[in-house]
């Protein structure tokens, strides 16, 4: 190319026509219709020249233009109506669009003034996850002696049905290292902890009740969960201390 | 609770906007407070003047209908030291000048808003829905029944608005703002105590 | 900046603590602001104090060599009503008489599941465990090992029982309820307080 335009981006041919119009500085309501017309025209002979596709739109504004522009030359009819006359400037229509979107051109730069302002405001960046801790039903204290645990271990026995009784199907032993593997699974999706009692569902069997047992005793032992009792025969609540954070 | 502890329920209130993702409604502190909307409504009040009357770091603002902590906005640079800054691109032109639109003639069709602008705005509008800014609010009765577009919630959000009949009047606004490029001095609020508008 | 306007920096050292998560080092905000840490020091410490002797809803706190703000603990219960699930509304029949069956059965494997329903009951289960109800609680031995399902800490919240052994008893509640509808026309109460259950 043997000389550079610079093509501003128009949103479409209004936008181009509001350019075109600022650049002539002249009265909207008096559009010199030619003048304006060739220069539009030579907007879009540039675009082709440069290859830009040249969106039908703008086409179309041109051949509008064109059209007001031989209506213009037309003979004035006679000036017997005035009302009529004043009625009938084919500029008209082009005008009152042009108006209708010149405001909200306006208006955009009302958003425009927002947004700007809006992405200098900063929120607290909360999340659901912060606040999960402080939603512990019990507050606990720690230092349970073996006496309350085995009390509680005796209420779980008793409620426990023995499924060898019951002649239901048969289960297989469970083991001691299963259950400690069982336990710690479940409190890692348990951040908040696992009520002791609720270690055991109803239809437990006495031997998983102890395996279960021992698998606790085991893992405090390993320092691998905490077990709390906020008041004496009150819920004991088991936390894995895997999940153990910088929580003061 | 309630006025007979004003200044407890104040904490509360300040509490919970401050653990608050989203703009928090009088219905919602009126339904955690346990105490009717109005009551509420002047606590919350008197909370965010002592909040944006002191020139402190955070304000609280109504944004869509609701009360929201934000930082005051001349600590963007500080915050930007801090974290860097998310890129936030804003939105196109064509973007604006169809949101700008919709705004103030919903609920509007496509063909409606390519009428005015000109152009073809179907990318403009799949932004804009896509950002969740606009929505389908309906269909135009009448052949083809169109789908109608009005502005969401997040639109409120996004722009700091607190609804819909702040939007400034579009003359006035054209009139301080169209052509002329005078800018107005002061410093900017959001929006919130006095009930003025700077911002505009 | 700095001590010449000190009102302003301990709105800066406010509005930063307000952005970040995590505790702030006197290290990082002397950084941010530009200014010696000793200084930054006496400022977010006259902030700490400000905060701190109020009663308010929010406190600073030194927290791992950083100042952080933080709710009031005596806040927590405020907090918990608004980020608290909000409950199941409106669980569907089939995932009604699933959760019952896995209540009074567990640990029990979606096949013997259908083997009591009678039907196919992987989207009821789907709920179930989506809606925290039910949890995989193991594996049962044998061909295939397939999974064992139990309820949940969430179930018994949900229901108000203290334990599964609140469970009322099949045979009881049926002798009361079952069949003829005199004792209970209309809504259905599991337990607890009625009307709360209505959804399920």
């Amino acid at each position: 190319m043997a000389y550079q335009i610079r093509l501003e981006v128009f949103e479409g041919p209004f936008d181009l026509l509001f350019h075109l119009l600022e650049k002539n500085e002249v009265d909207i309501y008096d559009i010199p219709i030619a003048k304006i017309t060739e220069q539009y025209l030579e907007y879009i002979s540039a675009m082709q020249m440069l290859d830009l596709e040249v969106a039908s739109e703008f086409l179309v504004m041109a051949a509008n233009l064109l059209a007001i522009k031989a209506r213009m030359l037309l003979p004035k009819p006679p000036a017997e109506d005035e009302e009529a006359l004043e009625d009938s400037d084919p500029r008209d229509e082009l005008v009152e669009k042009l108006l209708e979107y010149k405001k909200f051109k306006v208006m955009a730069e009302f958003f425009q003034e927002k947004e700007t302002l809006m992405n200098r405001v900063y929120t607290r960046p909360n999340e659901d996850e912060m606040f999960y801790h402080l939603f512990r039903e019990e507050n606990p204290l720690e230092g349970i002696d073996m006496s309350t645990l085995l009390k509680a271990l005796q209420e779980v026995l008793e409620r426990a049905v023995d499924r060898d009784l019951t002649g239901e199907i048969p289960r297989d032993e469970v083991t001691t290292r299963d259950k400690m593997k069982e336990i710690m699974r479940r409190l890692f999706f348990h951040n908040r902890g696992i009520a002791f009692k609720d270690l055991f569902h109803p239809r437990v069997t006495k031997v998983e009740v102890i395996v279960t047992f021992l698998a606790l005793l085991e893992l405090i032992k390993l320092g691998r969960i905490r077990a709390y009792q906020s008041r004496a025969f009150g819920e004991i609540m088991i936390y894995s201390r895997e999940n153990d954070t910088a929580e003061a | 609770m309630g006025l007979m502890f004003p200044r407890e329920t104040k904490a509360i209130i300040e509490c919970l906007l401050f653990v608050s993702k989203e703009p928090l409604t009088l219905k919602v502190m009126s339904q955690v407070l346990e105490m009717p909307e109005n009551e509420v409504k002047v606590l919350a009040d008197e909370l965010m003047s002592e909040y944006n009357n002191d020139r402190r770091g955070i304000n609280i603002n109504l944004i869509a209908n609701g009360y929201q902590m934000c930082t005051r906005p001349e600590m963007a640079c500080h915050i930007e030291k801090l974290y860097k800054p998310q890129g936030t691109h804003g939105l196109s032109k064509a973007a604006l000048e169809t949101l700008a639109i919709v705004a103030y003639k919903q609920p509007i069709t496509r063909a409606e808003i390519e009428a005015i602008r000109g152009v073809k705005v179907d990318s403009a509008i799949g932004t804009l829905v896509e950002k969740n800014l606009i929505r389908e609010v309906g269909r135009k009765e009448g052949p083809g029944r169109p789908m109608l577009f009005g502005t969401t919630s997040s639109f409120l959000r996004y722009f700091g608005l607190q609804d819909l009949s702040q939007l400034p009047d579009p003359d006035e606004f054209t009139r301080r703002h169209g052509g002329s490029q005078e800018d107005n001095p002061g410093e900017e609020t959001i929006n919130g105590e006095e009930g003025e508008q700077d911002g505009f």
